[in-house]
């Protein structure tokens, strides 16, 4: 146990320093002159020129090498001041957090969401084999082959505006939420749904599921005290897997519904050039992405005190 | 070592393979460019001159998704080869190259591992907007990773199985016990993931024409398209159906050549 | 003596294929009955046909009486723990893997039995103080060896009150020296009901006792008392199957003047470390050209890291390794592996590998023949891949390949155990007779000290 | 005399009560309190010289003069000035009894104040020839210029030049609050994408009847067309006009087109050797089917431009160019042809063996850019011209102008940014071969000694007549290319009654809607 966090803290920080070292480069390479990306996103389109490009310049000292940049970045990432917005002029923590919340509003909503459809359906799936397993398998290949957008608009396309019972897009009341975590969920239930119904066809087929009816247990307290577990260990580590998909959903989820969170501000971010938000974003992105690794892993380890995951 | 394929993985192949003839087919014989334009026939219905009607700028509509569902194969097929090989050489050495080259490797990875693939993809896309040579750089960055994962895993039990080590023991060389043990063992989830990484592939790009980065009109991208037939979805339900079909049997395509999950 | 289980003309389908030909037997209280016979000889079927465990692929006709009465599928399922048990194959797979032990011997007092938690666990407790695992009771079946295992799922089968036991090759993969302590345990928990066993062990049939049944291939060749047919075997096969228990092989092992004096390999004072914990030290011994040195000792004891070291596949941590054989190539100091297919690659025939070899080491064609005929291998086995052949014959190709290369020595790593009793050991003889043959020095790594005895000049225990 | 004090109290008593019982009723933006607009752009800052525009249009922020619908300047802070007899000092009398959103009352210091840190800041005053800005009592402002300069009023009505309360700024000019004077006060702020203002009781015109009004950003076109379908947003501001048709049909709302003094134009720069010849860029411009994109593509027949200014910009609009005259003279392909322009085998032109080949850049925040950019790249391609089409972000366009590496690019201008057209055509035309929005390597001294003396010319009539020379010079040599008017396509739900479009895009006069009672 120690010796895994040691090593996530080891990642951690290769981490936060690869991430940074990444988008900095990425953002210096990027083709344009930041002064005038920074000046359309401050100022509007009617009222971008090369003067309000060269204001721009002047007051962020743009004019200074790369090397000089990168340096003050890390100085001060080392004091945890991820800057100001070069845009809005706003701390980039205030606007992270800001986002941050949103995101992982939808996430968690997503997340739960998505278990509460695929643990019954797996379950269930496994237990009364086909057709109802044909049909789920069918249903989730269905829905995997759709990238998560084409499943939003679909959603929009009936529950916002053929039956009107959700907003279109938009935040702030608990409605808001509805269609963007089910487009959420169902995504990532129609993956995680098979792996619960395969590790729970294969738990149910082990030999020690077996051996606790032959020991004289019902098939009820044979599933209470060796089934949930044992199934739980895959599925648990694959929600881990999942991160990924979760994350880019999110991504493409908060575009179409309008939700401010930090995969939307990220991409937004990225038009404007503007770099610490951009920074800062992808560190969060990282950082958040370790520690949920790491969660999940002790989680594991929690069910599974045989070994550590691989990471 | 034979290859075969379950019935499934035939269809996945045929699936895609159809739609692979039919993008050739479409753009070596359609009589119009995918940017001919006609607004005096905007948005028409299937017919004998348009097969699959035309868009809100009077384009063919068939040309056009011929050409968007050959844009997808190539980068799917380019992304997947140059990931794939990447990341194989690249898992090989990690295990071969002894513990200095497994790290140095362990931590670009685990650097790559932390940031969600589209993230990075978005940030490669914004370099050069539009590039599609850029969103190949971008997605196989991205996907050698996950065969670099696999092929160190699984190379690391070849490496330490019986029948490697009796190889060596007998003589054979590096080039030999690659060719004899590790290659054949990593073949079947190298094509598993090359198929979900085809599949991959054309989601990103159809994802990042969602949100204005992909490829850039007047190209057809089924993605872009997507976005741009979407305002008629109540007028000419039709041609917004095309893309999101044809980007659905595609995936679906690839996900039944994988033949099992991830 | 009651009849407690009565099965009549009981077989086994697949679709109309017949996998266990009918059989009729009668398990009595208090007269064990053995059923022995190879792997695929469609034994373990019977036991999961008794139970109601066939899988849903396979058809079953016949009629089972228990306690003298016919019982359907749901029947049998419901005396499942509290009348009638069966114990697993491999204790390790039968065990939940995530449960401390304890438990899951509780369990069984609590829901099946009805106890309270608390004397469900002091009964559990007590039956693993019972079996010698009092200090295991909290680990998981991962920590347990596979002795161990095997105890505790016996207590776990028997806590609900079953006393007609079906046991499934109860000793699969133990030592010898824990095989015993199993068996005995097995008798004194059906001793108010009866024990059906299932074995391919020769020994276990004898030490049970009662009557046996000798099965070849789904069809029953010979039955009758145990002492009766062990001594006086009737069949073809029940002979052969006796005459492969290493107790029973001709010695082969050759007198002390006979040997050659010229040495190949010396080890001074060896110690291996694995995991931080010492295996063995202080190992001296020194090998011959032509000698087969035995190793014998528990799993576990580090006689298979000893081979790998004189090989230098491991790195010892103490000690010397002395090849005192300066002229001999790498590639002539070769090793046989325990379990034949792992140690070939199935991506080409055999054939194609044996080509690779040839090739690479220009070997003169016309050896190949002979040899291949004198290790009985068919010219035909060079079209198939490794998981195409029988074990017996890819141990006897892997010898083929080795002898090929004319090495000097051979460390044979339990190269028979994965073998049918027969079949190993033809190999065996094979093996010693043909290093002997090369001057070939082996090193001979295996569990069974009778095997080492009968065979091996020299032994080394550790 | 007795009756006064008590009557006071009675009155301002029931206006308590009637505040506090609105207040307890209006305690929360709800949906039914609360009107909803979504527009595309965001904002980030509550700057006025950054983000004015969202805080003018929601009625937050006010200037010291307004505009009205034909572009005249109106009173507003200032209820009247003058400019004296050179025309270089600008007085302003200010409007008494305005109070700020933070209590305190507006007086000539505050607006001194204001515009001192607005002059100092990016915007159109800071190019303005201003000597001094100075509170000469209570209620009034002097404006000193070093030169005549009729603009003043006009930027002094750009959202930049907004009046604060000098409690609303840091000590360095930095804005913390935006305690303005309009009928809505700001209640939440959530950058970029949501800002709710709350009516101001204080307000010194009409107070508003909606309580609460919400301002979201929607990114994405689709998303704010299905937000009017499904009702959920009362107002939407730039619609994609391939929406239109469907949105007509539904009887739960009313569509409102709006011609406003911004124009789709193609920038193009006069010193690349394909276009430096007028008769190449007439090409271009001839080679354009305007009605196509105008009825095919943006859906808003008549919409299309053969000159910059639309007839509401009368001074500036030349009458009677009638779009089809331009076509019958010449076509595109023989003004080529006369260039030295062929076609090779591919159907390509060429010239010295060099094909005629463009990279047409525009930006992706107004959806209709990147439609008509496809359509103009396929009629170009008709006659023999290959076309890139890039589209980026809306910098790309000064910054290209700047480093010379701009082709051609498709922008939408707006030439009511400052209410009189003459601030845009000053920077896109006045100097040095044109602007960063405006003409590029493209210099005529005579069009600029006429902007220039525009600048101090007050005569009504001899402004329209330079301004209509003007515009006739740019129309004959066409350094910038028109291509439509811009129609602004709103949708309205039914519930909100007095909704009234400002073509200058200052506000959305939120005070004199209501809602339709249900």
């Amino acid at each position: 146990m120690k010796a895994m966090l040691l090593k996530r803290v080891l990642q951690l920080v290769t981490v936060v320093w690869g991430v940074g070292t990444l988008t900095f480069i990425l953002m210096r390479s990027l083709p344009g002159d930041m002064a005038y990306r920074i000046a359309a996103s401050r100022y509007g389109q009617d009222n971008v020129n090369s003067e309000a490009a060269a204001l721009v310049r002047q007051e962020l000292n743009l004019d200074q090498g790369a090397f000089a940049a990168y340096w003050h970045w890390l100085l001060d990432l080392l004091q945890f001041n991820l800057g100001h917005s070069l845009v809005s002029g706003l701390p980039v923590i205030d606007a992270i957090q800001h986002m941050l919340g949103h995101s992982l509003l939808l996430a968690l909503a997503g997340l739960l969401v998505s278990i509460l459809i695929a643990v019954p359906v797996g379950l269930f799936c496994a237990w009364r084999g086909n057709p109802l397993d044909s049909i789920f398998m069918g249903l989730s290949s269905m829905i995997r082959a759709m990238p998560v957008f084409v499943l939003g608009v679909l959603f929009i396309l009936l529950f916002a505006l053929h039956w009107n019972w959700f907003p279109v897009a938009g935040f702030g009341t608990p409605a808001h939420l509805v269609l963007p975590a089910l487009t959420l969920a169902l995504s990532l239930a129609a993956v995680s749904n098979r792996v619960v119904r395969d590790s729970a066809k294969h738990t149910f087929q082990a030999a020690f599921y077996q051996f606790s009816k032959v020991k004289g247990l019902s098939a009820w307290q044979t599933f209470r005290r060796h089934g949930v577990r044992n199934i739980a260990v895959p599925v648990v580590a694959f929600f881990g897997i999942q991160l990924v998909s979760m994350i880019e959903g999110i991504v493409m989820i908060e575009s179409l519904f309008s939700w401010p969170g930090i995969g939307h501000g990220l991409a937004h971010a990225i038009f404007a050039r503007d770099i610490p938000v951009i920074q800062g974003a992808a560190l969060v992105m990282g950082v958040l992405f370790v520690a949920l690794n790491t969660l999940v892993d002790m989680l594991c380890l929690w069910i599974d005190p045989r070994g550590v995951r691989e990471a | 070592m034979k290859f075969t394929m379950t019935g499934s993985q035939w269809v996945g192949l045929g699936v895609l393979l159809s739609l692979l003839i039919f993008a050739v087919l479409g753009m070596m014989f359609s009589p119009f460019s995918i940017s001919q334009q006609d607004l005096n026939a905007v948005l028409d219905s299937p017919s004998a001159v348009h097969w699959l009607g035309t868009d809100h700028f009077g384009r063919s509509m068939l040309t056009r998704m011929a050409h968007a569902v050959g844009l997808s194969f190539a980068l799917g097929v380019l992304c997947v080869v140059t990931s794939s090989l990447l990341g194989t050489a690249l898992g090989v050495w990690a295990v071969w190259g002894g513990k200095k080259v497994d790290h140095i490797l362990g931590v670009m990875v685990n650097i790559l591992l932390a940031l969600p693939g589209l993230v990075v993809v978005l940030l490669f896309a914004a370099i050069v907007p539009g590039s599609f040579w850029i969103l190949y750089l971008a997605i196989s960055l991205v996907q050698w990773v996950e065969y670099f994962r696999v092929v160190r895993a699984i190379t690391q039990n070849v490496i330490h199985s019986p029948a490697r080590q009796s190889s060596q023991m007998m003589g054979f060389g590096h080039w030999y016990q690659f060719k004899r043990h590790i290659w054949p063992a990593i073949v079947p989830s190298v094509f598993t993931l090359a198929a979900f990484g085809g599949a991959n592939a054309i989601l990103t790009m159809a994802s990042l024409g969602f949100v204005y980065v992909g490829i850039q009109p007047p190209l057809a991208e089924l993605g872009l398209m997507t976005v741009e037939l979407f305002p008629f979805y109540s007028d000419a339900p039709w041609l917004l159906a095309q893309p999101l079909v044809v980007i659905a049997l595609m995936v679906f395509g690839f996900h039944l050549l994988a033949g099992k999950r991830v | 003596m009651s009849v407690l289980l009565k099965l009549t003309n009981v077989a086994v389908f697949v679709g109309d294929t017949c996998l266990l030909e009918p059989i009729s037997l009668e398990l009595k209280q208090g007269q064990p009955l053995t059923i022995l016979g190879q792997t695929g000889s469609g034994k373990s079927l019977l036991a999961q046909a008794i139970m109601g465990l066939l899988p849903d692929t396979l058809s079953f006709q016949g009629d089972i009486e228990v306690f003298g009465k016919a019982l359907t599928l749901e029947q049998r399922q419901a005396l499942w723990g509290r009348d009638l048990v069966m114990l697993p194959q491999e204790p390790w797979h039968a065990l939940d893997p995530l449960m401390k032990g304890i438990n899951q011997v509780a369990e069984v007092y609590q829901h099946v039995q009805g106890k309270s938690q608390n004397d469900a666990q002091a009964s559990a407790q007590q039956d693993l103080l019972d079996v010698g695992l009092a200090d295991s009771a909290h680990k998981r079946p991962g920590q347990l060896s596979g002795g161990m295992a095997q105890r505790l799922a016996i207590s776990a089968a028997t806590a609900g009150g079953a006393h007609v036991i079906l046991a499934d090759e109860p000793t699969k993969g133990l030592d010898v020296s824990r095989r015993d302590g199993i068996v005995r345990l097995l008798q004194s928990r059906s001793i108010e009901g009866s024990l059906l066993t299932i074995t391919h062990d020769v020994a276990i049939a004898r030490q049970l006792g009662g009557s046996l049944l000798v099965m070849k291939q789904g069809r029953l060749v010979e039955q009758g008392d145990a002492l009766d047919v062990l001594t006086n075997p009737q069949n073809h096969y029940t002979r052969e199957l006796i005459a492969a228990e290493p107790k029973s092989w001709p010695d082969v092992s050759v007198a002390l003047a006979n040997k050659t004096t010229e040495t190949v390999l010396v080890a001074e004072n060896l110690a291996i470390e694995r995991g931080g914990r010492t295996l063995f030290e202080n190992v001296s011994f020194s090998i011959n050209k032509g000698e087969v040195v035995g190793v014998v000792g528990d799993s576990g004891c580090g006689k298979s890291s000893l081979g790998d070291a004189l090989l230098g596949l491991l790195p010892v941590s103490a000690g010397l390794v002395t090849r005192s054989n300066h002229t001999a190539k790498p590639y002539q100091w070769l090793k046989l592996y325990q379990d034949p297919p792992s140690a070939f690659t199935s991506s080409v025939s055999l054939g194609t590998l044996l080509k690779d070899l040839v090739d690479l080491h220009n070997i003169a064609q016309e050896r190949i023949v002979p040899l291949m005929t004198r290790l009985n291998l068919p010219e035909s086995i060079l079209q198939r891949t490794c998981l195409d052949v029988s074990g017996g014959e890819l141990q006897r190709f892997a010898i083929l390949r080795a002898l090929l290369l004319d090495p000097v020595f051979l460390f044979a790593d339990e190269p028979t155990s994965r073998l049918d009793p027969i079949t190993a050991k033809d190999v065996t003889n094979l093996l010693v007779e043909l290093a002997r043959e090369t001057g070939c020095a082996v090193l001979m790594v295996s569990h069974d000290p009778d095997l080492v005895r009968k065979t091996c000049d020299t032994v080394i225990t550790l | 005399m007795i009756v006064m004090p008590s009557l006071k109290r009675i009155i301002s008593g029931v206006l308590v009560i009637g505040a506090l019982s609105g207040t307890a009723a209006f305690a929360q933006p709800t949906q039914s309190n609360t009107l909803s607009i979504s527009a595309a752009f965001e904002f980030t800052s509550l700057d006025p010289s950054k983000n004015g525009f969202v805080y003018s249009r929601m009625q937050v922020l006010e200037t010291l003069l307004d505009v009205d619908d034909s572009g005249l300047l109106m009173p507003a802070l200032a209820e009247r000035w003058e400019v004296s007899e050179d025309a270089k000092s600008w007085s302003f009398h200010l409007r008494e009894g305005v109070r700020f959103h933070d209590g305190a009352s507006m007086d000539a210091d505050s607006v001194v104040n204001s515009l001192s840190l607005a002059q100092a800041k990016h915007g159109a005053l800071r190019n303005a020839p201003i000597e001094s800005i100075q509170a000469l009592d209570r209620n009034m402002v002097v404006i000193h210029l070093s030169r005549p300069y009729t603009l003043l009023g006009a930027v002094l009505a750009n959202y930049a030049n907004g009046i604060l309360s000098p409690a609303a700024y840091g000590k360095d000019g930095e804005v913390l609050a935006l305690s303005a004077t309009g009928p809505y006060q700001l209640y939440q702020f959530a950058p970029p994408h949501k800002l709710v203002v709350e009516k101001f009781d204080g307000y010194w015109g009409k107070k508003a009847s909606i309580p609460y009004a919400s301002y979201l950003t929607g990114h994405r076109t689709e998303s704010r067309v299905l937000q009017a379908r499904s009702g959920q947003v009362d107002i939407v501001f730039g619609l994609d006009p391939a929406s239109l048709p469907s949105l007509k049909r539904l009887p739960s709302l009313d569509l409102y087109s709006n011609a406003i003094p911004r124009t789709i134009v193609l920038k193009v720069n006069s010193g690349h050797p394909f276009l430096k010849e007028v008769s190449a860029r007439q090409a271009l411009s001839l080679a354009i089917n305007r009605q196509g994109i105008a009825n095919g593509i943006l859906r808003t027949p008549n919409a299309e431009a053969e000159q910059l200014m639309p007839a509401s910009l009368s001074n500036w609009h030349l009458d009677g160019m009638s779009v089809r005259r331009g076509a019958q003279e010449v076509s595109a392909e023989d003004l080529l042809a006369s260039l030295g322009w062929k076609k090779n085998a591919k159907g390509q032109l060429e010239r010295d063996g060099k094909r005629f080949e463009l990279t047409l850049i525009t930006y992706a925040d107004r959806p209709e850019l990147t439609t008509v950019a496809t359509a103009i790249q396929a009629q170009w391609q008709a006659i023999g011209i290959t076309t890139k089409v890039e589209v980026t972000n809306s910098s790309a366009i000064p910054m290209g102008h700047q480093d010379g590496s701009l082709e051609v690019a498709l922008i939408a201008r707006n030439y009511g940014f400052i209410a009189d057209p003459l601030g845009v055509m000053l920077s896109d035309f006045g100097s040095n071969g044109g602007g960063d929005w405006g003409a590029m390597n493209w210099n005529n001294a005579e069009l600029s000694q006429l902007l220039l003396s525009l600048e101090h010319t007050s005569d009504p009539k001899q402004y329209r007549e330079i301004a209509q020379r003007s515009a006739q010079l740019i129309y004959n040599e066409r350094p910038m290319i028109p291509v439509t008017f811009y129609v602004q396509q709103t949708s309205v739900n039914k519930r909100v009654k007095g909704f009234r479009f400002d073509p200058f895009e200052r506000s959305f006069f939120l005070n004199e809607m209501e809602f339709v009672k249900p």
